[in-house]
């Protein structure tokens, strides 16, 4: 008669027989062994766990999110034209699954709100034992999931989580980010402003007022400052407000000439519609045309403002028309399944997905603690942004950041953005102690048993 | 009506501590027999009696109890940071704390009675809501949610040297602990969590049956009924509806803390006004006014969320291999839009066909089945005569 | 001895004066009838009464305690109960729960925290409520609901839960509006049965003259929002004031 | 100063898409006495007319092209809407002004919507309990604006104005102040311009017409109305229809200023509640001075000299207000006696 025990901590493996399943008098059947760590696979397979907003308003960013995971575990089982398994350097994947198994996968609604999307990341991990989890679409879920893996013991690789604390203040020794966070934005952004629009700008800041959106405030204020930019008001608009006319109209009397908007989603939508309705943009304010800047952009978002973010700049993590042997494999290999481009959400999730099994196939396990290290430190190549490295640290992944306009002339839906800069990792990089990030600890890995 | 039927209370108190302790073998078969959605059936169970006794007796509509789920989840976590892991404290500070906030509330709202009083505890709860989102950000954490850190200062604990964070316990029992046990090529998991929430579910079940069963509670239904000739009556009817109000603030502050005792995370969305609906919805679902409807109203809004939404079009294609490829295909095609990212679409749906046919909730669903199939036993002989005769033919 | 008295009660809406200076006064065990023309005042007199309104000026006094101001619990609580115009009961709950609840009041007060008491295990609440259920001739089965009773039933289960707290004073709010005459003789009946068996003082609102004259020690007559005349009934029927009161309301229609 | 005009301005603007919407839900409820959780969905389907017209508008023939390919090495598509090859520069022009047409387009199928809606479900649910009315049309929300996301996706639409409408005016000369100090968005000015002739006509249409004094009489008494052997359930019916045609309108001119997604509904119902509580249920005038007073409200809230003084003012006001209004005015401000108090 074996036991097993699993659960948040397998610190404290509670010594009880089966009696209760003994006392209903049923003939029990006892299979397996006890698990080195959370969900070890037994079979000749392994379940990943991809946990998305399926509901609310980030449904679509979700749903591309899944596209790209279900081609990811297609390129990792060996199906399909192996997208950027062929690009990727190194390698160690043989396209056999992962450790001689094939691999599976669950999928949970975030409904992007925390407390949701950890009731579902432990329903997988509780239930479909899911031995990594992996997506999201806002800072507050993934360090809300984040949290969450570290104390079950498995892998967490955040989707798109865009806020400094992710790696910072809540960095965690299971969770890794591929995505590029606030600090990069500005410091990234910062140089290419600074050619394309002076260096004496008198800048208005609205924030949303919710943690993401002060660290992102923060870093711009930073980033601008340091180059000469003066800040004339930071205000923070509640999450809830859909029509921002009373947050636009002071502006015009600040004497600002320059307005950031640390908006996401429909929040960022909708306030540069009105930016650009109460006529913003045409404005000419002391003697300098009047500009807008978005320092966050999802593709996605560009669609939902439409004609708005024409000429306007910001950052993304990776966009399609890359002309990068990687970008294009991935391009080429979407797009054939699914008629369309894949997104940065789609991209990030999809490079996460191929990176951990990698891991899992160098360290031969798939124990945390082992994929944790082979992670750590990792250098690799072939992924879309160039020669990219996992900082041991603090799992910030450090790449080349993208700065970009809106388009023109788009020539599709798809086609919004276009990169005007890529600015090289050595200019986005900081140290680990970084005022901004200071403050948390990875801790141990944790492999839950 | 259960609350009506001259049941022995033993018996049901009895009935469903049994159901209760069995849920890990009983659910196991249906998928949800994992501790996280056990521990939410009771969890939430408990809210939803506490809802029952304010809306199911005394007929007032609140809009704005997730307020105080809460407020008992972030007075909980605030015990677990400056005090410790003990999940007893937690419990107490929660209730004193959602007792005291549900006073306040109460006292104004009740001033008012329908629709009003509604949008009195909406506006309140939402007040809280968006203060937790932003403002109050430096008690709540806002966006991300107050959760454990490892420099919290815990002063009745030893100094943690593990390097990672401490997990609720009870006097030295971790909550999370499970034990497996496979058996018929099932997984069944026996979690401390979830038999400690079961627990804390089966008491306040019964405080619940015994309001019910008291003079306060006859004085409630009265309330629902007549408030008017109840004043006439010599009754004064504003302290036993902010009693009702209290107690079940009371048991949302403790499902609050439960939460955060089984998952030590306080997010600020638990407020939300959508949170405070689906309290409603489960209740109404249920069967309002009945005493095992509300528990029964959590499950199934619970086990939609948690079950439906992961049911994707590979696992579907699961379900429907045994058939031949063009029929199972249709059938994955007709099933898909809602399950998966449709679950939504499915709760819709089923509150429509739920609030239409069977007003009195799923309780009355089974009253209705059990009494159609009593009826059927009698009938049966006749029909199998019947059914002989067509045979013959 | 009075147990109600009523002084100088005036009361108006907006242009309307519908009290005007109203005095009266109600003997303890007695029998006292108000009757008037419609629109005459009376529904208003009563709601000064239990505490629904308040007058202008005037008091009204119950055992030489001023009502005024009290909330309609707090009156009952002194031992004032009243029945409504048409039957105020509580549909949902069944006949018995119906009573209980009003010897509930009485026992307990305005309000007692007994949470964890059980209705069932009241026998002393639940024998007075079965006895005077009986007492009002109630044959229903007690615990069936009381929303499907007949309307002449209803008055009778109102009258119960009054009985079941034992009042000083009886209110009655046109006690036979809107029933047949055979309903109307019935609950005449009824009410001098009670009046045989519970020596409570009543107050009863009346349009209808039989009624009165079959019951009341007492008449007083209401006009205009004035008491135009007061006096025992045998005394009334022949009064020229109250015959004009009356004619030239007829002559209204 | 000017300041303060500008978010008076802006506060007009708000309340007239929450009088619009406001005023829809107290038409629903003053004459058949329901309390529609579905009435945000309206107000989204309204946006969506738009949505939809556009797309209509914009049908496009798809040709395969024999030179250019897509990154992923199919053959690209070369698009052209019908209208434009077509109509040519006519077409252009007729896209550009699908929100016009929308309004159009909006009214029948809004009417429709309402009278399906009315007759299919709400009609079921007169007798019964606000709580279940509540919850059904609760329910038909989320089936609907699920339904909406299955078919247009999460993601916000944009619905540009035409662009000769979109621009800014300079409304301080006109109030003779000088030049370039008040300058305001041409769009809002027509959405109020709209909504004020929509409530003009709602309030001609009941006092003026026959129609509409047997429907008031109706709102107040049913019954004797139907005695009068007046079939007061089809004009019941009608005003359903009217109700869901008012917010399906403020929808359809909103979106230029709120490109639609699904989750617009949902997002305006607590609000538009909280609007007609504050005006008084059933109470017409009631819910358009509310919705003003709201919108003023919460434009000024959003004030930073305000913000300065009272932190997060601007995430509460609305439901401060209600909360304050409902403890001094027990049936809100313009509200009846015993009206929903059950």
């Amino acid at each position: 008669m074996t036991k097993l025990t699993s659960g948040i901590s397998r610190r404290n493996i509670i010594k009880t027989s089966a009696v209760g399943a003994g006392a209903l008098a049923m003939p029990l059947v006892f299979t397996g062994s006890a698990g080195a760590y959370t969900n070890e696979p037994k079979g000749s397979d392994v379940t990943f766990g991809f946990n998305v907003p399926q509901t609310g308003a980030y449904a679509d960013e979700g749903a591309d999110e899944l596209r790209a995971y279900e081609l990811a575990v297609e390129h990792i089982n060996g199906e399909g034209d192996g997208g950027m398994m062929n690009t990727m350097k190194p390698l160690s994947l043989k396209g056999n699954g992962v450790n001689g198994k094939k691999v599976k996968y669950v999928t949970g609604d975030t409904q992007t709100k925390a407390d949701a999307a950890r009731a579902s990341a432990k329903s997988m991990i509780e239930k479909d034992g899911a031995i990594m989890i992996s997506g999201g679409s806002s800072s507050g879920v993934a360090i809300a999931v984040q949290g969450l893996c570290q104390d079950a013991g498995v892998i967490f690789m955040a989707g798109l989580t865009h806020s400094n604390d992710t790696t910072g203040k809540d960095k965690k020794a299971n969770g890794f980010r591929h995505f590029f966070n606030a600090y990069m934005s500005a410091a990234a952004l910062a140089p290419v402003l600074k050619s394309a629009y002076g260096d004496d700008r008198n800048v208005y800041h609205l924030t949303a007022d919710y943690t993401w959106g002060w660290t992102q405030e923060k870093s711009i204020v930073a980033a601008t400052e340091a180059m000469g930019w003066n800040t004339v008001k930071t205000v923070l608009t509640p999450l809830t407000t859909k029509d921002f006319s009373s947050y636009i109209a002071p502006i015009i009397a600040s004497g600002a000439d320059t307005l950031v908007l640390n908006h996401y989603g429909g929040n960022m939508i909708n306030s540069l519609t009105s930016a650009v309705e109460f006529g913003l943009r045409g404005k000419q304010v002391n003697g300098k045309d009047f500009q807008i800047i978005v320092p966050l952009y999802s593709r996605l978002m560009a669609q939902g403002a439409g004609e708005n973010v024409k000429g306007i700049y910001g950052s993304t993590n990776w966009h399609w028309s890359l002309q990068d042997e990687g970008s294009q494999a991935f391009v080429k290999s979407f797009g054939k399944k699914y008629k369309r481009p894949p997104s940065q959400a789609a991209h990030t999730t999809y490079v996460q997905a191929l990176l951990y099994a990698d891991a899992c196939e160098r360290s031969g396990t798939f124990n945390p603690c082992g994929v944790g290290e082979a992670l750590e430190g990792h250098k690799f190549d072939g992924m879309g942004n160039g020669p990219t490295e996992y900082r041991a640290a603090d799992h910030q992944c450090f790449k080349d950041v993208l700065v970009v306009k809106g388009k023109e002339k788009p020539e599709s839906d798809f086609d919004l953005l276009e990169v005007v800069e890529v600015t090289p990792r050595a200019q986005v990089e900081y140290a680990p102690d970084h005022e901004m990030f200071a403050g948390g600890s990875l801790g141990k890995c944790n492999p839950g048993a | 009506m259960f609350a009506n039927l001259k049941n022995n209370d033993k018996l049901i108190m009895l009935g469903f501590t049994i159901m209760v302790f069995a849920g890990p073998i009983i659910l196991a078969p249906f998928g949800a027999g994992y501790p996280d959605l056990l521990q939410r059936f009771a969890i939430f169970g408990i809210f939803a009696i506490g809802f029952n006794i304010l809306f199911g007796l005394t007929g007032y509509l609140s809009f704005g109890h997730a307020a105080f789920l809460g407020v008992g989840s972030y007075s909980a976590m605030w015990m677990f940071k400056l005090l410790t892991m003990n999940v007893i404290p937690a419990l107490i500070l929660s209730v004193i704390i959602s007792a005291l906030f549900s006073v306040v509330i109460g006292y104004m709202s009740l001033r008012r009675s329908g629709i009003y009083f509604s949008i009195l505890t909406l506006a309140f709860a939402q007040m809280s809501y968006n203060l937790a989102y932003s403002v109050f950000t430096p008690v709540t954490n806002g966006e991300t949610g107050l959760q454990l850190r490892l420099q919290d200062a815990r002063i009745l604990d030893a100094v943690n040297t593990s390097g990672s964070l401490p997990s609720p316990s009870l006097f030295g029992l971790k909550l999370s602990a499970t034990t497996v046990v496979e058996a018929f090529g099932m997984r069944f998991q026996f979690n401390w969590g979830f038999y400690f929430c079961a627990i804390v579910l089966i008491i306040m079940f019964y405080i619940s049956l015994r309001i019910f069963r008291s003079p306060f509670g006859l004085m409630l239904r009265a309330v629902k009924t007549n408030q008017n000739r109840l004043n006439y009556t010599g009754i004064n009817t504003r302290p036993y509806t902010l009693g009702a109000f209290v107690i079940s603030g009371v048991y949302a502050g403790l499902a609050g803390a439960l939460l955060v005792c089984t998952d030590p995370l306080a997010g600020a969305e638990r407020m939300q006004w959508t949170a405070s609906g689906e309290v409603v919805l489960m209740t109404i679902l249920g069967g309002a006014g009945t005493l095992i409807g509300p528990v029964i109203g959590a499950g199934a809004i619970k086990y939609a969320e948690n079950i439906f939404s992961k049911i994707n079009d590979t696992v579907l294609e699961g379900y429907f291999a045994f058939m031949p490829e063009t029929i199972s295909d249709f059938f994955v095609f007709i099933v898909s839009p809602f399950v998966g990212e449709g679950w939504h679409l499915m709760l819709g749906l089923i509150f429509m066909l739920v609030v239409t046919f069977l007003p009195g909730g799923l309780v009355e669903g089974a009253t209705r089945i059990t009494g159609w199939i009593v009826s059927l036993g009698k009938k049966s002989k006749s029909v199998d005569a019947n059914g002989s005769t067509e045979a013959a033919e | 001895m009075a147990i109600l008295e009523v002084r100088n009660v005036s009361k108006r809406f907006g242009g309307l004066q519908a009290l005007d200076d109203v005095n009266l006064s109600v003997e303890e065990g007695s029998i006292h009838a108000i009757i008037g023309p419609n629109g005459a005042g009376k529904s208003t007199l009563l709601n000064c009464f239990v505490g629904r309104l308040m007058p202008d000026t005037g008091t009204v006094l119950f055992q030489g305690k001023s009502l005024l101001g009290k909330k309609p619990h707090e009156i009952n609580q002194l031992g004032v109960s009243r029945v409504f115009q048409t039957p105020e009961i509580f549909t949902d709950l069944t006949i018995l729960e119906n009573v209980m609840i009003a010897a509930f009041a009485k026992r307990d007060g305005a309000f007692s925290f007994n949470l964890f008491g059980r209705v069932k295990k009241e026998t002393e609440i639940r024998d007075t409520a079965e006895k005077i259920l009986h007492d009002v001739g109630l044959k229903e089965q007690l615990t069936h609901s009381a929303s499907a009773m007949s309307r002449g039933d209803k008055r009778r289960l109102e009258l119960a839960m009054c009985l079941s707290q034992d009042p000083k004073l009886l209110l009655l709010d046109e006690p036979t509006a809107g029933m047949a005459r055979a309903d109307t003789n019935a609950t005449i009946d009824l009410l001098k049965e009670i009046s045989a068996t519970h020596n409570i003082t009543k107050v009863i609102i009346e349009h209808d003259m039989h009624v009165v004259f079959s019951l009341a020690d007492k008449i007083s007559v209401l006009a205009q929002g004035t008491v135009i005349v007061e006096d025992k009934p045998e005394n009334i029927k022949g009064n020229p004031k109250v015959k004009e009161a009356y004619l030239g309301e007829a002559e209204g229609e | 100063m000017d300041a303060v005009f500008l978010q008076f301005l802006n506060g007009l603007d708000k309340g007239s898409a929450y009088a619009l919407i406001a005023l829809g839900l107290t038409l629903i409820f003053g004459t058949l006495g329901v309390v529609n959780f579905a009435h945000g969905a309206l107000f989204m389907i309204g946006a969506f007319c738009a949505v939809v017209m556009r797309k209509i508008l914009t049908l496009e023939s798809v040709v395969l092209s024999t030179t250019e390919k897509t990154p992923w090495g199919d053959a690209k598509e070369i698009r052209t809407p019908y209208i434009e090859t077509w109509f040519g520069d006519v077409g252009t022009t007729m896209i550009e002004y699908s929100v016009i047409f929308s309004i159009f387009f909006a009214i029948p199928v809004m009417m429709f919507i309402g009278v399906v809606m009315e007759r299919g479900l709400i009609k079921h649910f007169y007798k019964r309990p606000h709580a279940d009315q509540i919850l059904v049309t609760f329910g038909l929300a989320i089936v609907l604006q699920e339904v909406i996301k299955a078919w247009f996706g999460a993601n916000p639409i944009p619905q540009p104005a035409p662009a000769s409408l979109t621009g800014s005016v300079d409304v301080g000369i006109w109030l003779g102040m000088t030049a370039e100090s008040l300058v305001y968005p041409l769009w809002r000015l027509i959405y109020f311009a709209f909504s004020a002739i929509i409530i003009a006509c709602t309030f001609a249409f009941l006092q003026l017409t026959t129609y509409g004094m047997v429907v008031r009489a109706g709102m107040a008494d049913r019954e004797t109305v139907g005695l009068l052997g007046i079939d007061i359930d089809k004009r019941f019916t009608f005003m359903f229809g009217l109700a869901a045609v008012i917010t399906g309108l403020a929808g359809v001119m909103y979106t230029p200023i709120l490109s639609p997604n699904y989750t617009l509904g949902m997002d305006f119902l607590v609000l538009c509640f909280v609007v007609v509580v504050v005006g008084g249920m059933g109470s017409l005038p009631g819910a358009v001075v509310a919705g003003f007073l709201l919108g003023i409200l919460q434009s000024f809230a959003a004030m930073n000299e305000v913000k300065a003084i009272l932190p997060g003012i601007d995430q509460i006001i609305i439901y401060l207000v209600a909360v304050i209004v409902l403890m001094t005015r027990p049936r809100g401000l313009m509200g009846r006696k015993g009206v929903m108090e059950d």
